[in-house]
């Protein structure tokens, strides 16, 4: 079971019609179930565009998307997403934001009345996980910026989804914070191996975590390196001072310098 | 017991009142029927009530009953009781404007709604007085504002109902001695007014129960001439808002002017002269246009009245 | 100001401008010498009121009942149609053009339909109110769920969610303000409607009395009709507003619902 | 099914709902052998369509003529009175009861005062079609500024915007939504309106023409100025349609309009 | 001219009634006509808000804010503000969205009609400095999510106000374009010198572009530090290789941990 959970063959996808933006190019790129993959690229690479080829929100306009063998067609659902907007519902508390996708996604909707109590529960821990024990009952925009995004990454998890999407889940975050998600997350990762992608513009990050980093180049978005990487776990905040660790950053500083090929001020659709 | 449901012209008011007379008193129940009475809305409207089958029996215009067996020759309904002799219809100006006769109308403004009885057999009056009628120009407007409008001088004459113009300016502030009334009646017009009119169905299914009916009616119709203030009562009693004063007045005009005619009088109620009814589908088809009028026969059915013995006031 | 004063000032704001209309009222009646029949002064109005109260109480029952369930039919079913053709482009496509038309048709014009078949009174007066007030929410609601941004539906759809799912958690709520929109004007058409159909077709409601009341020649108690309308109109407002505080809250959470400009 | 296919199918969809619609129409007379007195068959109604041509261009012109003033002034004064009562809440507090019960009185009882004051045919017309329409567009365009995301009036508030700059800049294009969903219903009201007017007190217009053909019982006439009411609405609506595609496309950006489920 | 800009006296910001979220206390703060100041602090603790109280978006609920001599009342006129959310309107497309400032401050909003060529150009250029030449005519739904941020960054400047405040302007970019940025807005401070708060979790990005760095503690938020920042300008990005330049971080670093006092999982409100 444990090969080529996602299969991505030549896959193309251009906004708009025919003419509109080319935001991936001939994507090839496979999983393996389980596996941790760090996505890196310049703004507007098309990394965004990726997660939502995979996890189906988008259909690509050319070549194919498997996961788990099934060649994808629509959305999926096994999969748990943290946007890079945090787009929580207004309508709805930190807590029931939470809440949703133990409301929509089986085998949790089916028992979600009976054992509301229970999932409460488990909601409310992972909160407080990530720091927001107090807030549960706050609506999204009476939180910060970086509680929103925190929001969000608890309800990408708490339906422990198969396929973990997240996109820039720590951006708005100060280290501190960050770093303690990181373990966290670290610390889910190997309890559960949940096969994950990551976006992120922060490189110590995608090393921190990944087993795997891929550098996509400038539109039209394809993958121009990739990285294994290969320290043990679990991986300790020391890491970021050993030195195979900084000469990683710089390699993928390097990889994505050359990826970003035009520079700023030309940089034309 | 047979249900059967009728349809007023409009709503309960007092010269009606027979049909509340007789409902309330057990008149109908005594035949054998189990009789409800609602309120209408237009003469127009009971007769399609009718023709619906919504309801079996309806008082409406005669007239209107003309046009629309003119209009649906295979589905003629007939009418098999006449009430108003005499109908209401006329026009009526303001001492004012200086109109006194039917010549005097001539240029004149007439102000009424089109589905108004008056105003439609207008063009046969003309033609009776020897006015032209196209020299009539027309303003149209709900009855509830054509006294208003006369009062205002916005028109020189209105027609509609006897009893329900001349009620309306009084309450306008007219006083009865400055209201010029031309009831075409008294003009030597042939036209009938208001009768029970029964649906095909019910004619063909359950005369019997058409003729305990009209029995009934006749009843009812007899005490109200004979005691008014019982219909009010009547009347009060299905629908409390009703003005008392203002109804016994206009069902003492309607007794007077409308249902106990000279002919009545002489030949009893409820009937109807065949030969004066064709004179009357001829000036209706000449004031509506209508190219194919029904004959008599088609709209009136006296086979339903009891013996004009019972009918004699 | 304190917070205090505003209060008290929020709360008597209504009553002063309907004070404010009342004034007006007589004073047009006054200056523009209009004749009684047409239009009754505030102060013959309420003496109507007064007078009639009997059957005032009666009829305003009678209108209440058929206008509550014709709008309950209403909210019931133009909630469904809108969440159809709101979610349903196509269905959007075949139905709109009908609906328009429909709308467009004075609903008075199809009373005597309804009597036809369900005889005159209550019935008529129900649906004459459900089909006058059913299309302003369907409307709104589609609108609102057309609208729903393609970022919140993303969030169900990558759960996996199927269309009801999302209709019911982001595509509803999202519709809310809409909806509560739509129940303003539709409150006020459902009392249209059966009290037209009440006037064309009915022994009872206000529409009746306020007939009566113009054959009559009573142009006070025709007036103290409308009036009554208006205030069950209001009254009932009042219970959608209530509602729309709880449920909808979220969407006016601006300072305090207002805009507020700089300098 | 592929892109062109599909669009001949939207393009065919209201054309085949409305036969659709005829068809039920005819069946639905012939199988409860309705009267023709009460409900006329398309038949019918399209053989007096083209027997009563002339008269029906002439009324249909007026009716047309009187609900494009109307609702003109509608409009004007509906976007207006909305921004008003959206943008302060105090203006709303006073105002909404008296719109409401306003609203809730059927405006057929106000056409006997308005020709008082301005004579009977075209002005109480066009005051019947604005004074029925102007209110769903009052209330929409207020909730769409009411609901107005407070993120959004920061960005003009932090460059120290006045009010009607904020208004003008994100309260009414936020509003635009709503704005276009109340345009549906009020038109079709505002033909209501007119039609309405026009039957208490006009010698034009297709309300006059139905009243004439009800009272002579010319049933497929009256239905034949229905169809046609219905048709000016749906044109007219299709006129506030393409307005709406060009000034609103951006609230319903979803990948084609509707909502779309996973598995 | 050149002293005390901004004066922030004891100024407090409760949300909502009383008893309601304590955002800010007892801030005092004092900023001189063209500082640049940066803001940092964990997330949650009051630094958006902040910069709402000096704009005047939110009035304190205790204390007072003075600009330019005048307490501060209602929003300012004089200021460019990019949110921490790009909250761009959707009905605009970037290029409308970067005008918008022009259609409505004096005193460009009077020439607006007559030199809308001449503007468009300058908005056009700004976005080009960005690196969104081709997307002037997107609309922010077609844009990825730190093209949105640019864009939003352009509209705080297009006016040149005299107070900018920038909320985290940079966070959803990939490192070099978040460098090139920090050069073009230090080249532009350098030529302008507009009055700047820069709230930001990136402490490179802070020592970089700021003159005093100051440090808001956990809820409720407080400066409990102050670090001025006295590298000479024009500040190349090597610096950030400077042994000064990391001891300055560190000590932030350490600053900042001091402020978090409350741990993640029992930071309640
Ligand atoms: N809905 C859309 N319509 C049209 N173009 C789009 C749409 N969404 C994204 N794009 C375009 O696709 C390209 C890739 O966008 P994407 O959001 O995937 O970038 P990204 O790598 O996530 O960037 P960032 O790091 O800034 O978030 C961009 O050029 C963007 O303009
Ligand atoms: N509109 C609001 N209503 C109620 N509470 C609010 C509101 N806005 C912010 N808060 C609260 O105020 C506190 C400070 O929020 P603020 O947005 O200033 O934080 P921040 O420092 O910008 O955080 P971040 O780095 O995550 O953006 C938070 O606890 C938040 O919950
Ligand atoms: C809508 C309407 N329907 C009927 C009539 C005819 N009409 C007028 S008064 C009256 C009865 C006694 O007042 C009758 C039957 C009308 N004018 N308006
Ligand atoms: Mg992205
Ligand atoms: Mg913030």
């Amino acid at each position: 079971m444990s090969s080529d959970f996602i299969r991505i063959d030549k896959a193309s996808l251009t906004y708009g019609e025919e003419g509109g933006v080319l935001a991936l190019q001939d994507i090839d790129l496979t999983l393996k179930q389980g596996e941790f993959l760090a996505v890196v690229g310049p703004s507007g690479c098309g990394k965004s565009t990726l997660l939502k080829l995979i996890s189906g929100l988008r259909p690509p306009t050319g070549g194919s998307v498997t996961v788990s063998g099934q060649t994808v067609t629509g959305p999926l659902k096994i999969v748990g997403m943290a946007f890079q907007n945090p787009t929580l519902l207004p309508w709805r508390t930190a807590l029931e934001n939470v809440l949703l996708p133990l409301e929509v996604v089986d085998p949790h909707r089916r028992r979600f009345r009976a054992d509301r109590r229970t999932y409460e529960n488990k909601a409310r821990k992972l909160l407080g996980t990530v720091g927001l024990t107090g807030f549960e009952d706050h609506y999204p925009w009476q939180l910060s910026g970086g509680m929103q995004q925190r929001v969000s990454l608890c309800r990408a998890l708490i339906h422990e989804p198969a396929l973990l999407m997240l996109d820039e889940p720590f951006g708005a975050l100060d280290t501190f914070t960050r770093e303690e998600l990181w373990e966290a997350l670290q610390a889910l990762w190997l309890e559960r191996r949940f096969t994950t992608l990551l976006v992120t513009h922060d490189l110590q990050e995608a090393a921190m975590l990944a087993d795997r980093i891929i550098v996509i180049s400038h539109r039209p978005g394809r993958i121009s390196a990739e990285c294994p990487v290969s320290f043990p776990r679990p991986r300790a905040l020391d890491l970021r001072f050993a030195p195979d660790f900084n000469a990683l950053l710089h390699d993928v500083r390097a990889k994505i310098d050359v990826a970003r090929q035009v520079p700023l001020s030309g940089g034309a659709a | 017991q047979t249900a059967v449901k009728v349809t007023l012209d409009w709503k309960y008011q007092g010269p009606t009142s027979f049909f509340l007379i007789a409902l309330d008193k057990g008149y109908y129940k005594a035949e054998g029927l189990e009789v409800t009475i609602d309120s209408g809305q237009g003469s127009a409207g009971a007769v399609n009530r009718v023709a619906s089958n919504a309801y079996e029996l309806g008082f409406a215009d005669v007239n209107a009953l003309i046009e629309y067996n003119a209009a649906n020759a295979d589905k003629a309904i007939k009418a098999v009781m006449m009430v108003y002799d005499f109908p209401p219809f006329g026009v009526y100006a303001l001492k004012s404007s200086g109109i006194t006769k039917p010549q005097d109308l001539v240029g004149k403004t007439l102000g009424a709604p089109v589905f108004d009885a008056s105003y439609k057999l207008f063009p046969a009056f003309a033609q009776k007085v020897g006015i032209d009628n196209a020299a009539v120009p027309r303003k149209n407007m709900d009855p509830s504002l054509r006294e208003a409008m006369l009062v205002r001088k916005e028109v020189d004459f209105i027609s509609g109902h006897y009893f329900s113009s001349v009620l309306d300016l009084k309450a306008q502030g007219v006083k009865v001695d400055d209201i010029v009334a031309m009831r075409y009646s008294d003009f030597g017009m042939d036209f009938y007014g208001n009768g029970l009119i029964a649906s095909p169905k019910i004619i063909a299914e359950k005369p019997e129960a058409v003729k305990g009916f009209i029995r009934a009616t006749i009843k009812g119709l007899k005490e109200m001439i004979a005691d008014p203030k019982a219909g009010i009562t009547a009347t009060k009693k299905k629908d409390p808002l009703i003005d008392e004063g203002l109804e016994a007045e206009r069902l003492a005009l309607a007794i007077a002017n409308n249902i106990v005619t000279p002919n009545v009088k002489r030949d009893g109620i409820g009937g109807v002269d065949m030969e004066r009814m064709k004179r009357a589908i001829a000036q209706v088809s000449l004031a509506a246009g209508l190219k194919t009028p029904p004959a008599p026969e088609q709209v009136f059915d006296a086979g339903f009245l009891p013996p004009a013995a019972d009918r004699k006031l | 100001m304190t917070a205090r004063q505003r209060k008290y000032i929020r709360a008597a704001l209504p009553w002063l401008s309907a004070i404010g209309l009342v004034v007006v009222w007589e004073l047009v009646c006054l200056l523009f010498d209009i004749p009684q029949a047409i239009l009754a002064t505030p102060t013959a109005t309420l003496k109507a009121l007064i007078q009639y109260q009997d059957a005032i109480w009666l009829n305003a029952g009678q209108t209440l009942l058929t206008t509550l369930i014709g709008f309950g039919l209403a909210i019931v079913f133009g909630l469904a149609l809108g969440v159809a053709i709101g979610a349903a482009p196509l269905l959007y496509r075949a139905l709109g053009p009908l609906l328009i038309g429909f709308n467009a048709i004075p609903k008075v014009a199809l009373v005597p339909i309804l009597v036809m078949w369900f005889g005159i009174g209550t019935v008529p007066a129900v649906i004459t109110a459900f089909l006058i007030s059913f299309f302003p929410i369907a409307v709104n609601v589609a609108a609102g769920i057309a609208t729903l941004e393609p970022e919140l539906q993303d969030v169900l759809r990558s759960l996996g969610a199927r269309r009801r799912d999302i209709l019911w958690k982001v595509g509803l709520p999202r519709a809310m303000p809409y909806f509560f929109a739509s129940l303003k004007v539709a409150i006020s058409l459902a009392f249209v409607g059966s009290v037209i159909s009440e006037t064309v077709a009915s022994n009872h409601g206000i529409g009746h009395l306020m007939l009566i009341a113009s054959s009559s020649f009573r142009t006070p108690l025709l007036f103290a009709g409308l009036v009554v309308i208006a205030v069950l109109g209001v009254l009932m407002y009042a219970v959608a507003a209530l509602a729309e505080r709880r449920l909808a809250h979220w969407a006016t959470r601006g300072t305090d619902g207002g805009l507020h400009g700089g300098g």
